[in-house]
This record gives structure tokens, sequence and C-alpha cells, in this order.
């Protein structure tokens, strides 16, 4: 109970500091950022303590709606999500003390931050339907706020209406999910509802109405257009937060609804949040890599990894519902496990992209180029991140990575033929995510940071503040020893595994080292990260030491070999369009329509060649431009009706009159 | 009992064929006549109603009925048809034989609904209230069928007609005078508004030029 | 105990060792043969190991451009290279730290030296590094999910995803032999080539812009930087060639407890067996043109089709057997 | 004495209106409007806090003291509001000043008309009252005598003339219906009584009466296809008007429709009400919603999103049951409050831009941050958005329908999703932006809108047990 206090106080100091800064102007709406990060440190270890000690923290405020009250719990999900979210928090906040006060304060941003976490925060907090939708949509409405802080952009504004409209389908699908939980009587506390399973039929809606509301805030395809534009308007600290952790909380509800309040599951609800989850994690990194510009790839790459998360979460419900508990504890495990890489390699590489665009102005991969010698520690950060997230070893990218490979090799041991058969499909299309993934980061950091600059901008970038380098370096450490110990994190989230699937994953005493990351059993499947690396680590240095030895040791600078042709222009180097010809050529046809056309002038026409590709995006054209063109048509029709002339009027008041009467004829 | 029933039934039917009358005319002169026969019609079942009932506040009704819309508006309508030198046919939107269908048709209608009361003390009434409400809604009709201002307000008098009719057939129904008197007054607002904005044509335009381009929220 | 410890660290590094050594000595097979199908007297066997000499005794030219990521990522790709085939089971399957990385791991580990040597190809800035890394990485997602598949069906059969393990249940089950491994052992031939850039998919000996993919990222490199480079590559080769060898015809395998003299027979047949592989992908190359780079998906794709088909033809002798 | 509470309401509107068209000067004017409008909040205060009676006369009850209490209380800010907004239209020229006077006469007298036909316990009584409040809101549409204003003046008079014909006769119905368990007079116009007797009432008749009244009643509530006269009114007439017409005018019709379903659901031989008024709610709802995206002036924006808002109250009355019920009172709460806040924003945006266009309104938070805050959050919080109290009765009217009508939950859903494109589009164009077009200081006062403002949100955040308790009653009533 002291402890929600505690976290009681830090939500409130985090209002405080949202009201602070509503009224202060200038330098001063600095104050938020340590305000946030010693809140966020406040209540990560009220989480992490509830977290590791079990059990559960209950409290009910007489607000909210009186019949509903405003109930709140800490128990081990919402810990473990809250220290995703805290630790996302500090780091953001961390960044955000290094930004400039005079030139980047602005209280379009500073005073909704603070919020923004809090609201978040809130959600996990949430224990009653009421609670849980207020939070949710506070959640929404902070993070648009901060989405058109750039009001005077047109892409910012449009950004920010799509966003705010798909929450609010997001929160109407929530609303309905909870009203299907709580039933008529209207049982909207979440003690109640786990008291009362909802029959079949609900069941089904209330799942199909979870998968909308939270795939949408998450970013599930084809919910997921608005995430690409949003997530790059925002402030790039605010980018991280949103797209490390904001998708988090989507999957905390959809976790909370499916795991939690839905009762015991049936092996086909794990269809839907798998086919999904596939088709986005293909589809996401599809457009990530097709993207140019630096944070929209970022948040195309955020879409794939929720589609991740999600067939992970509907693996661990289809063993749920097998009652087959070590596989589901291994699809669970890989499941939160991702959650928090995630949020620590995509916030850092949000703050990387900040860091860049702070540098140079610039987030388009066409003008970026060689910051690893401008800038050698963010690219020392990035690399890691972009490492990371491509699910390389050691990095803790793959861990998460292993445990989803090794729960999708146990899918073929269900009784039902449609999972057995999907397993290869699933697999096959998680290693294609996954080696897209690494050719979405090879070509980001190698455009970007590598070759030589493409703009004056790059040529002049400069390294961002000390404090802004921790806030990277400190998610950087993470990445690495959460992929070496990867199993103590595990360990760590036995309390969250036994509560929602029933049991964790074998202990560390029983893999050959403490270290051993170990799913169903030792004998089964082990991955030791330490000895991995260490072996890595041994060879490298037996080799240099070797190399250095035997070998020449001199070495000469001198200009690039380029097969005999070097060019000092940097326009001839690979650009990041010139990357993706491989991967749209044989991935763009099919799914973007991708044409590629070339202009070549006869031989004497002086106009230059031209090339250009075109992409369409087919979700797009067809689930939103059409829908929205449609809107807009009905509008204009229906608009006649308020250009009618008074008799007119009169006619629709007599003909609805005559028809109520004639209806009332007919009924008896 | 019964030659009071029949009377004010058969002074309803004269309503009800009255109203069908103003569907029926081609001039705008004869409109105003006809309307004027409904209305002393009108006064007569009041009185009627009123002398049955023993409720001599009706005799106001009556007397208002009578004096205003038998003689007063008609006078003045003719007048003002006159004065603005507006067309003395009458602007049918569909032509009387349709609108005359539509009339029988709603008559029916009226007719069907009140079948559906049980037969008991309410019975006697509920005929004078289908007649009543075939009336509101020929006047109804009217307004929506015809175009020129002048028979529009004579749809809507009509329609006043066949409520003041139905509420004097409810028996011992307070507030009538009252009700009535209102109902005179807003009369006198819309025939007020013909003659000060001139209304040549019908509601939608009153004379002032503008509006007819910059209707509601058209650029 | 220690002694049995001593024995176990001393067979581990056996295998790192042999592994390094017989490297070269492949690849030069690979030539050998395919230089006397051609019917050209062809380089010696042990020009392999000429080759890495060679390059480290001489001086190394780094680009102007280029950054510390160019000059550190070839020992990285060559040690990752290193363990990844160190931890494949070769002569025995039950060494001390083959538990480490089971399958899954591996192909990772590879996919790290892969995503490194794409890096360092773009480093420079230039045309061909660029050029090279986008194809590479276009190839590894052609290849990686027809491997998933592979991976899934043997460990289906197996029950297991250590490497180790499938391979002593091949040798407990000799018999075994099914459509569903016959299918699995040729999707992972295509993978094997496309990941070890040899013909039809990439070809090793041409500098010719229009096809080259491997070379291209590494034509920056000159000296102890490419030896290293051209070690990791050969090191690969023999990855791969063990690994079917361990899956496919683990005859002759030492199990864990063999003890020396097991592990001696092991040894003389994995070196046979590497080697006969060897001569056969020299057959293969001669016997087969270099494909378009964008006619690449419909060859590594049956891979992908073989897999699937193993998978499911698996589910159906499962249903058969149970 | 004590229970004749109710006459304050009535009567200190009626005589401040005698006094008013008494009194010279706007400014003096302007001050016995707030007063009074504040002592008859005051008055319609101690009436919540009084005992609730049913005289001869006057009901005063748990369901109509609810409509009570918003109505005093917009009615109150409302006058304060328009004292200032008044005054700067008298500056500038757009009303000449001895228009104030009958300006602020008529401001009370519908005040006062609007409360008789609340608290009257007569059928008809109410009828009179509400038809007084709308022929005052007639001319106080036309105030500004420009062609538009009479225009929409004169569509609101014919719909709304014809709109009180159809309740009349209604009421007439009503009344014979009564008349053979409740004998002749008054007895039969009687509320409380025709609610007692109801079981005894003919169903045929009342199933007619029903429709009357709906078409009639739902006229002045705005529901489609029976609105036309609604946005043309609230953007013609003076701002502080809009805010009466949203805000209370409609309530108040909506009012007399609940209390005839309330009659007429005590006889289960009649039609049910509900899908009819269903099927209204939700015809008016998205109708409107799509409207709203076509809307050039600003005012005629909000007054179709009241007409969306009364279709989704009509919607939750519709549905009915004890949750969808006390949603609705909740929403039509909320909704005064949120709506008329949001025209007195309207107001001040118009008179700072000097223009109604939407298309001219652009910038504002650059220009006038506080007005833009102000007029952003009310505009969220009629979208639903928390802290707001508006999301409180959404979430209740969403949830308790998918819970029991899962697929006809879609409909209101969408209507708001597709209200809410618009609504949001039209605020991030006004306030965000490069701002052009004039920029004229605001002068006139924020009180009202920031109280407006505060009620909404306590009432999303805390709604006291006592006020829940009250609104729960009032929806028993309402079955």
């Amino acid at each position: 109970m002291p402890d929600l206090f505690v976290q009681g106080a830090a939500l409130g100091a985090l209002v405080f500091a949202a009201a602070l800064a509503a009224v202060v102007r200038g330098p001063a709406l600095a104050i938020v950022y340590p305000i946030a990060a010693v809140a966020a440190v406040a209540l990560g270890v009220v989480d992490l303590g509830v977290l590791l000690q079990g059990g559960v923290l209950t409290a009910r405020l007489p607000i909210g709606l009186p019949m509903i009250g405003f109930h709140l719990r800490l128990d081990s999900l919402s810990a473990f999500f809250g220290i995703v979210i805290n630790g996302g928090v500090l780091a953001t906040s961390l960044y955000g003390m290094g930004l400039d006060r005079v030139k980047d304060l602005t209280p379009r941003v500073e005073p909704l931050f603070p919020l923004f976490a809090a609201a978040m925060n809130l959600v996990l907090l949430a224990d009653d339907a009421y609670a849980f939708l207020f939070s949710w949509e506070l959640m929404s409405l902070a993070s648009w706020a901060l989405v058109v802080a750039r009001h005077t952009s047109i892409d910012s504004r449009r950004a920010g209406h799509l966003y705010l409209v798909m929450a609010a389908i997001g929160t109407m699908a929530l609303i309905f999910a909870f009203g299907g939980l709580a039933g008529p009587s209207g049982g909207y506390a979440f003690d109640t509802i786990r008291a009362h399973a909802p029959g079949p039929m609900i069941a089904v809606l209330v799942l199909t109405a979870a998968l909308v509301g939270c795939g949408s805030k998450g970013g599930l395809i084809p919910l997921h257009a608005w995430l690409p534009l949003a997530h790059p308007a925002a402030p790039s600290h605010v980018s991280a937060l949103m797209s490390g952790v904001m998708t988090k909380v989507a999957i905390y509800g959809f976790m909370r609804i499916a795991f939690d309040l839905l009762g015991p599951p049936a092996w086909w609800w794990s269809l839907p949040p798998i086919i999904l989850g596939v088709i986005t994690a293909v589809l996401g990194l599809l457009y990530a890599v097709f993207d140019g510009d630096l944070k929209r790839v970022l948040a195309y790459s955020t879409v794939e990894n929720v589609g991740v998360i999600f067939v992970a979460l509907g693996l661990a419900l289809a063993f749920r519902a097998n009652h087959q508990d070590a596989a589901a504890a291994v699809a669970m495990a890989a499941a939160l496990l991702h959650i928090l890489n995630h949020s620590w390699f995509k916030s850092l590489l949000f703050l990387g992209a900040g860091a860049v665009l702070h540098a140079t102005g610039r987030r388009d991969l066409a003008g970026l180029g060689g910051l690893i010698h401008r800038m050698p520690r963010t690219a020392v950060f990035f690399l890691i991140g972009a490492l990371s997230i491509s699910a390389l070893p050691p990095l803790n990218g793959f861990v998460s990575e292993w445990l989803l490979f090794q729960s999708v090799l146990a899918a073929p041991a269900m009784p039902q033929t449609t999972l057995n058969f999907a397993s290869p499909a699933i697999g096959a299309m998680l290693a294609l995510a996954a080696a897209l993934a690494a050719a979405c980061f090879v070509r980001v950091y190698g455009i970007a940071f590598l070759g030589r600059p493409r703009s004056e901008e790059a040529a002049h970038a400069h390294e961002v503040p000390l404090i802004q380098q921790v806030a990277m370096g400190g998610l950087a450490l993470l990445c690495i020893l959460g992929g070496l110990f990867g199993a103590v994190i595990v360990a760590g989230l036995a309390p969250v595994l036994t509560a929602l699937v029933g049991s964790g994953l074998p202990n560390s005493g029983a893999g050959p080292t403490p270290f051993s990351l170990i799913a169903f059993n030792a004998a089964r499947s082990v991955y030791d990260a330490p000895v991995i690396a260490l072996f890595v680590a041994i060879a490298s240095l037996t080799t240099l030491a070797v190399v250095h030895r035997l070998s020449e040791r001199r070495t000469r600078r001198g200009p690039a070999w380029d097969c005999g042709f070097p060019d000092p222009s940097p326009t001839t180097q690979y650009t990041a369009s010139s990357f993706a010809q491989p991967l749209r050529r044989v991935y763009g046809a099919a799914l973007f329509s991708a044409r590629e056309s070339v202009v070549m002038p006869p031989p004497g026409d002086t106009r230059p060649a031209r090339f250009s590709v075109t992409l369409v995006d087919v979700v797009w054209a067809t689930l939103y431009a059409r829908p929205g063109r449609a809107v807009l048509r009905l509008s204009e029709r229906l608009n006649a009706l308020q250009f009618l002339s008074i008799r007119r009027y009169l006619v629709l008041m007599f003909a609805a009159l005559v028809i109520l009467l004639s209806i009332a004829t007919v009924m008896t | 009992m019964n030659e009071v029933y029949d009377i004010s039934h058969l002074l309803a039917g004269v309503m009800l064929v009255t109203s069908f009358a103003l569907l029926y005319q081609e001039r705008i002169a004869s409109v105003l006549n006809a309307f004027a026969a409904q209305s002393i019609t009108l006064a007569l079942a009041v009185a009627w109603a009123a002398w049955s009932q023993d409720r001599p506040d009706l005799f106001i009704t009556a007397l208002i009925a009578l004096t205003l819309k038998g003689i007063i508006i008609p006078v003045a309508l003719h007048r003002t048809v006159t004065r603005l030198g507006i067309h003395r046919e009458v602007e049918k939107v569909v032509g009387v034989g349709i609108a005359l269908m539509v009339g029988l048709a709603l008559t029916g209608l009226a007719q069907a609904l009140l079948m559906k009361v049980a037969h008991g003390p309410l019975s006697y009434a509920s005929e004078q209230l289908a007649l009543a409400l075939a009336i509101i809604l020929l006047g109804f009709l009217m307004m929506i069928v015809r175009r020129n201002a002048v028979t529009q307000v004579v749809g809507f008098m009509s329609m006043e007609n066949g409520l003041i009719l139905a509420a004097t057939g409810a028996r011992g129904m307070p507030l009538v005078v009252e009700v009535s008197v209102a109902f005179s007054v807003l009369i006198a607002l819309f025939v007020f508004a013909v003659f000060v904005f001139r209304i040549r044509e019908r509601f939608d335009t009153i004379d002032i030029e503008a509006l007819d381009r910059m209707r509601g929220d058209r650029r | 105990m220690t002694a049995e410890f001593v024995i176990q660290l001393l067979a581990q590094g056996t295998q790192m060792f042999m592994v390094l050594l017989v490297a070269p000595l492949a690849v030069g097979v690979v030539r050998r043969v395919k230089a006397l199908l051609m019917r050209r007297q062809g380089a010696p066997l042990l020009q392999g190991y000429r080759d890495l000499s060679k390059l480290l005794h001489k001086e190394s030219v780094v680009a102007d451009s280029a950054s510390w990521l160019f000059r550190a990522a070839p020992s990285l790709i060559f040690a990752l290279t290193w363990v990844a085939a160190a931890l494949v089971p070769s002569f025995a399957s039950g060494l001390m730290f083959n538990w480490a990385a089971d399958v899954v791991a591996l192909v990772a580990l590879l996919g790290a030296a892969r995503a490194l040597l794409a890096l360092a190809g773009m480093d420079v800035g230039t045309s061909f590094g660029g050029l090279g890394s986008s194809r590479e990485m276009m190839i590894a997602t052609l290849a990686e999910p027809a491997m998933m598949l592979i991976v899934l069906t043997l460990a289906l059969a197996a029950g297991t995803t250590r490497l180790a393990g499938v391979a002593d249940f091949f040798i407990a089950e000799p018999l075994a032999v099914r459509v569903s491994l016959a299918l699995s052992l040729i999707a992972l031939i295509i993978v094997a080539l496309a990941e070890n850039a040899r013909i039809p998919v990439d070809n090793p000996t041409t500098h010719l812009e229009l096809t080259m993919v491997h070379e291209a990222m590494i034509l920056e490199y000159s000296g102890r930087h490419l030896a290293l480079i051209e070690a990791a590559s050969y090191l690969k080769l023999v990855l791969y060639l063990s690994l079917l060898i361990c899956l496919f015809a683990p005859f002759g395998m030492a199990p864990a407890t063999a003890g020396l003299g097991g592990w001696a027979i092991g040894l003389v047949a994995w070196v046979a067996k590497l080697l006969f592989g060897a001569a056969l992908l020299g057959v293969w190359e001669v016997s087969i043109a270099k494909m378009r780079v964008f006619r690449l998906p419909n060859f590594v794709g049956v891979a992908f089709v073989f897999g699937f088909l193993a998978i499911l033809l698996a589910f159906l002798s499962r249903g058969v057997v149970e | 004495m004590i229970h004749e509470t109710y006459q304050f309401v009535v009567l200190i509107p009626y005589a401040a209106a005698l006094l008013l068209v008494a009194l010279p000067g706007y400014r003096t004017g302007a001050i016995v409007n707030v007063v009074a409008s504040g002592l008859t909040f005051a008055a319609g205060l101690w009436l919540v806090g009084g005992e609730r009676t049913v005289g001869h006369y006057a009901i005063v009850d748990e369901f109509n003291i609810v409509f009570i209490a918003i109505n005093t209380l917009v009615g109150f800010t409302t006058s304060i509001f328009s004292a200032s907004y008044i005054g700067h239209e008298i500056e500038t020229g757009r009303l000449p000043p001895n228009f104030v006077r009958f300006y602020h006469a008529m401001f009370q007298a519908m005040m006062g008309s609007m409360n008789v036909a609340l608290v009257a316990n007569n059928i008809g009584v109410m009828w009179v009252g509400l038809e007084i409040a709308t022929l005052i809101t007639v001319v106080m549409v036309g105030l500004y005598r420009t062609p538009q204003s009479i225009e929409a003046a004169w569509k609101y008079f014919i719909l709304a003339s014809v709109g009180i014909s159809l309740a009349f006769f209604g009421t007439i119905l009503i009344y014979l219906a009564g008349q053979p368990a409740l004998g002749e007079g008054v007895p039969a116009m009687t509320w409380s009584l025709l609610e007692a007797a109801a079981a005894k009432m003919d169903p045929a008749i009342l199933d007619l009466a029903f429709i009357f009244l709906l078409i009639g009643y739902g006229t002045k509530v705005g529901l489609a296809p029976l609105h036309a006269w609604l946005p043309d009114a609230h953007a013609e007439g003076p701002t502080p008007i809009s805010a009466v017409l949203s805000g209370l005018l409609l309530n108040v019709a909506l009012y007399a429709l609940l209390r005839f379903k309330m009659v007429i659901a005590g006889q289960p031989a009649a039609l049910d009400p509900g899908p009819v008024m269903i099927t209204m709610g939700l015809v008016s709802l998205i109708f409107a919603a799509f409207m709203l995206y076509q809307r050039r002036d600003i005012k005629r924006l909000f007054a179709y999103s009241s007409i969306e808002h009364m279709g989704l109250i009509v919607f939750a009355f519709g549905m009915g049951g004890p949750l969808a019920n006390f949603a609705g009172l909740l929403h039509m709460a909320m909704h005064s409050l949120t709506k008329s806040g949001i025209f007195f924003a309207v107001g001040h945006i118009a008179q700072a831009k000097g223009t109604q266009r939407i298309a001219e309104i652009t910038g504002l938070s650059e220009t006038h941050p506080r007005l833009a805050v102000a007029f952003a959050l009310a505009v969220l919080a009629i979208c639903g958005m928390p802290p707001f109290g508006v999301f409180a009765s959404e979430f209740l009217i969403l949830t308790t329908t998918f819970a029991r009508e899962p697929w006809l939950a879609l409909l209101p859903a969408f209507g708001l999703l597709v209200a809410f494109g618009a609504l949001l589009m039209r605020l991030q164009g006004t306030i965000f932006g490069e701002p052009t077009g004039a920029a004229h200081p605001v002068k006139a006062s924020f009180v009202p809108i920031i109280m407006h403002l505060l009620l909404v949100l306590t009432a999303g955040i805390y709604l006291p047990a006592a006020l829940v308790a009250w609104f729960r009653r009032a929806a028993e009533l309402l079955g």
C-alpha cells in the first residue's frame, strides 16, 4: 500500500510538472525533465519491487463514476509494463534535459510531456473499464498535442488528425470490448469482470474489439497508417516515447483483456493475433525498407516489432488453450522480453535519430552520410541499437527472437491441424522479417552514418550534449546487458509468466551456466549468450594477437579503390533508394505495385536521363483513402439537405409523420 | 345524445369536404373562399360543442373562428393578393388529381388509425378525432403541395382548424380557449409576415433578393 | 572431473583448430576439382593457405573515407564465423560448448557476421560497396525463411534444436530416411550455396560488376583485413559443409562419451566427408551457370518450397505414425 | 410555503423581464439581467435542495429538477456572457442600442417560459410555456435584421409553428386518452395523475399521441429530418442565443418528449417508443455527423454538432434501462454545459477574427493562446475526450448498448467517429497554422466559459455520489 502512495506521489509530481509548465515560459520550462526523470525513477523502483516481490496492490479512489469508482491495481503484469514505460520516460527525460533551453523549449511540448508520461502510467494502474479508458484516451490526447506541436507544418496537422481519429476508433473498439466484458448490468470493475467470464459469442466480439482497439494504438497492419506519420512528427524524444513505450501500453491493453479478463482462451483466438502479427511484421519492414525518412523508417520498424509481439502473444494464447504451459511460457517470455527489448532499442534509435536531426537539421536519408566521423559516440550507440533491433547475437533483440523461434518450433506439437500447418508459415515469415530487419538497419546505418556526407549539413554535423549521450549510452548499455543476461531478466519475469500462463521458464540452475537461457528443458534448446560472447571475444582477441604477430602491420591511407574509377562526388554513393532496389524488385512488385521507369533521351539529346520509382501503398489506398473519400462524397451529397427550400423541409417533416403513422397503423 | 353526436359529426364532415375543396381549387380567390367556408363551419361546430357540452367559454373560440378566420383574414388576404399582384392561379407542385388521391389516402390513414381505438367511452370522440386528424393532414398536405405563400398560409390555418375541432371534440378539455387565442396570434403573425416581408411567391422567398443566393451555408 | 574437463576442453579446442586448419584445404579442393573438370591445370590444393599468407604479409591500404568500423569489421567477422564453425558438431557430437548455441543461434551468428560485412561494404562510400551490400542483404532475406523451415523440420523430427541433439538422433536412427528429410537436404544445399556466394547465386572468382555480390562488398579491403575476410568465407564454407554432414550424414561421428579413440575415427571420417563434399561442390559449380541477380528469388524460392513441403510431409508421416 | 419555491424560478424572470422593458441603457440592463439570472439560479438551487413536491399546478420531482438545475445555471452563465458580448456588438455597431433593452427583456421572458414548461404539472401549460419560449427565440434569432438572420428566423418560425400544431394535437390525444380514467377537465392534463393512470389508457390513442408528440417536440429537439431550422437559427442569431438554444431549449423540448414517454411506458399494450426513438436518434446522429464536413460557418458547425448529440441522447433514452437513461441524462447535462461553453468561445472567436467563416479563422493558438486553449478543450470535451464529463456519458451509453445489442452499438459509434473526424479537422484548422486575417483582442469575459469547462471537467473526474444518486432516481423514473 505505501508503494501505491509512492506511485501516486510520483504521478502527482508529473501532473504538477505539467501544470507548472503550463504557466511558466521560456527556459523555465526545462524544469519538467528533471521532475519527470525523478518521477520515472520512483515509479520504476516501485514497479520493480512489486515485480520481484510479487503481491498485488489495490486501491479504490472515490472519483470517476461513483457506481464504478476509480479502481487502481498494481500487479506483476502492470509492474512489468511500468518498468518498460518508466525506463523509456527516464531515458527520454534525460535526453530532454539536454535540449537547448532557448531554442528547443516550447509551451506546446513541455507541459504535455509529463502529462503523457503520467497517463501511460495510469493506464497500467487502472483496474476498471472507466479508469482504463479514461487514462487511455488521456494518453492519446496528450500525445496528439505533442504530435501537432509543430503546428505550422501541414504534415504535422495531417498526422495529428489521422492519429487522433485512429485513436478514437481504437478507443471506441475498446469501449465495446469493455462493454461486452462488463455486461448489461454494468460490472465495470476488473474484479467483477474476472469473476464473470463472458459467453463464447461475447468473447469473440470482445476479442475482436480488443484487437482493433489495441492494434490501432500499437500499429497492427492495417490499422498502422497513422503511426509512421505521427511518430516522426513529434519532437524526437517524444517520438521515442510514443514508439518505444506507448505501443507497449497498447500491447498491455491486449494482454490485460486476452489473458486476464477474458477467461480461459479457445485455441482459435490465437489466429487473429498471429495472422495480423505476421502480416504486420513482414509488411511493416517492407514499408520501412522502401522509405527514405529516418524517423519514418523507425516508426515502420515499430510496426514490425508490434507484429512480432502479437505473434508471440497469439502463440501463447494457443498454447495456453491447449494447456501446454511450458510452451506458453516460452511464447509469453518471448513477448515480454521483446516488449522490454524493443522499448530499449527503439527509444535508443529514436533518440539517435533526434540527435541526427538536431545535428544536421534533416531526417531524409538522402541528405545524410558519414556521421560516424562527426558524431562518433552517437554513431556507436546507434550501431548498437541497429544491431539489436536486427536480432543479432549477442545483443538483446536476439534473445527474444530466439525464444520466439523456440515457441514456433513447438507449435507443431499442438493438436490443431490449423496451427500445425500455420507454424511453418509463421516461422518462415518471422525469419523473413528478421532478415528484412537486418537489411533495413544495415541500410539505415550504412546510409546515414557510413559513407561520405551527402549534404552540407551532414558534413558539418556536431555531437550532441553529454546528457543526451548519457541517455543514449544508457540505453545502449541496456541493450548489451539485456543481450548477455537475458536469462536473468526472464527469471525476473517469472511472476508475470506464472500469472498469465501458469508457469515460468525453467530456472537458470537447469542449464550449463547460470546465464543459460533454456526453452522447455536443457536437453532441448539452450542459448548461452555470455559463453558465446566470451568465445567471440577470445576468438577475436586471439585473431588480433596472431594477426598482429604474423602480419605486415603497416597501414596506408589512400583514396578509395572503387574498381579503379573512384569519383570524389558523394552523389555516386549508393543511396537509400538504390540500396532498396534489390528488395524492391523482389518484394515490391507484388505488394506495392512498384514500378521503375527510365526516361533515356536518344543520343545527341542533352537532357539528363531520368529514373523514377513509384510505389503504391495498397493498404492506404483501399482502407484509408477510399473510405475518407467516401465520407466526403457522402457528406457532399447529404449537404444538399442544407439548401432545401422551406417547403421541402416541410415535406420531410410530413413524410416522417406519415411514415410513423403508417407504421402505427400496421403494428398492433 | 345521438343528435348531439350527429350534428357535430356532420359539421366535422363538412369541414373535411372543405379541406378537399381547398386542394381542388385552381384560383387563389376560390381557395380563400373555401377556407372561409371551412372556418365558418368550424365556428358552427365549436358553437354546437359549446352548447351541447354546456361550456359557454367555447363560444369565444367560435367567435374568434368566425370573425378572424371566417371573415377578417380571408378578406385581408384577398386584398393582399390583389395588391401584390401575384398570380391569381394557384402554383401547384403536384396536380389536383394527385393531391386529391393523396388526400384520400391520408383520410384513410386517419380512419385506420382511429379504428384501432377500443370501443367504449372513446368511440364517439374517436370518429370526430379521425375527421380532425384528416383535416390536419390535409392542411399539412396543402402546405407542401402548393407553392404560393398565401395558399401555404391557408394550409397552415386549415391545419389549425383541424386542431381546434379536435380540441373542442375532447370533452371538457381545459385551455382550449386560451390555445385557440394563442393560435390566432400565431396565424396573425403569419399573415403579418406575409404583409411585412411582401412574400410574393412562397415561404422560401421572402422578398429580399439576396436570400435565394445565400441560403444557409453556401459560398 | 578435472581430467575429464581438460580432455573436453582439448576436444573443443581441437575442433576450433581443425575447422581453421581444414578450411583453406576444402576451398583448395573445390577449386582444384573445378579446374580439373575444365581441363585446366589449376592451383595446387594448398593454394588457400598461400593466399592467406600472402595477404597477411602485404601492406593494408585503407580508404580515406573509411571509419573505425571498416578496420574493426574483419576481425569481428572472422571471429563470429569461426565461433559459429566451431559450434557445429564435426567429429564428435557432445563437445563441451556445443550446447551454447543451438541451430537458431548459429544462423544468427552468421547473420551478425553478414550484417557487419554489409556495413563495412558501405563504409567507404563507393557505389560498388553499396551494390554488394544491398544484394547480400536481399539474398539473406530469401535464404533465411528457407533455413527456418529446415530447422523446423529437423526440430520436429529430433525434438530439439541443439545440433548435437539432432546429430545424436540421426546417429541413433540411421534408417529414418524420409522424403521430408530428403527435401530438407535439397533445401539446405540451396541455402548453403546462397549463403556461401557460390554459383549460381554468386561467383567467387569474378569481379564483373553486374553480377558481383560478395566481392563487391570487400572490394576496398586489402592486406591483413582481406586475409581475415577471406578466411572467414573459407570457414563459412566449412561450416555449411559440416552442417550438412552433421545433419544428413552423421555416420562415423563420435558420441559425446566416445573418448579419444572414437574421436580420432570421427575426425578422419569428418575430414573425408568434408573433402568429398567440397569435391561435389566443385562438380556442381562447373555444371551450372551463374544466374542473373533477379532470378535468384526463383532459385532460392525452390529451397523455400522444398522446405515447406518437407514440413508438411513430416506432419503427414507423423500422422501416419501416431 | 416552502413547496412553493418553484414560483421563484418562474416569477423572478418574468418580473425581471417587465423591469427590463422599463429600464433604459444597456449597462443597467445587463446588470439587472445578470442579477435576475443569478437569483433564478439561486432559486433553482434552493429548489434542488428542497423537497420534491407534486402540487396542483407544479411538479418538482427528481426528473425535472435535473432540467431546472441545468436551465437556471446555463441561463445565469449566459447572462454573464451576453453582458460583455452584447456590449461588444453595440460598440461595433452590429446592434443598435435600443434593441438591447428589448434583448434583455426577451431573454428573461424566454428563461421564465422555459421554467414554466419545466415545472408545470400540466401538459397544456407545459406546451404553452415551450411555445412562448420558442416564439421568443424566433424573434431573437432575427435580432440582427440582416437578410440571413431574417431568413433563419422565418424558417424557424414556419417549421416551429407546424411543430407546435402537431405537438398540440398530440396533447389533445393524451387528454382524450386520460379522460376516461381521470374524468374531464384539468386532471386529465396533469402529469402526475396521467403517469399514475397510464395503465388504464387506450393504447391506440397513446400510440397516435406519441407520434405527434415525437414529430412536434422532436422538431424542437432538432431531430433529423425535422432539424432544418436549427443550424440556421444557431448561426444567424446572437451567440448567447445560440448557446441558450443548444444548451437549454433543446433540452426543454426533450424533457417534454421524455415526460410523455414516461406516461406511455406506463401502458404496456402501447407500442414501445424505444425503437422509434433509437431510429430517429441514430438518423440525427449520423446525418449530422456527415453534415459537419461541409460546414463553412463555425456556428453552424456546432449547431450540427448539437443535432448529433441530441441524436445520441435520444438514442440513449430510446435504449432505456437504468444505465442508459442515467447516461442519457448525464450526457444531456454535459452537452448543455459544454455546448454553451463552445458557443461562448465561438462568440469570442467571431469577435476576435471579425468573421464566422471557418476558412478565415486560422492560427488562433498563435494570436489568442488562451482563447485557443479554452476552445480546444471545449471542442475536445464535446468530442468525448477525457478528462471531461462527456467522456463518462458516452462511455456509459456505448458500453451498455454494446453489452445489450452489440451490432446496434456500431451505428452510434460510427456516427460519433465520423463527427469526431470533422470536428477535429475544424479544430486543428482554426487553432493551428499560420494566423491570417484580423486579430482583435478579446475583451469579453472568460468567466462563463471557464466555469462551464470546470464543471464539465469535474464531472469527468468526480461526480458527487449525491448527484449520481439523484440522477439515478431520475433515470429510474424514466423506466
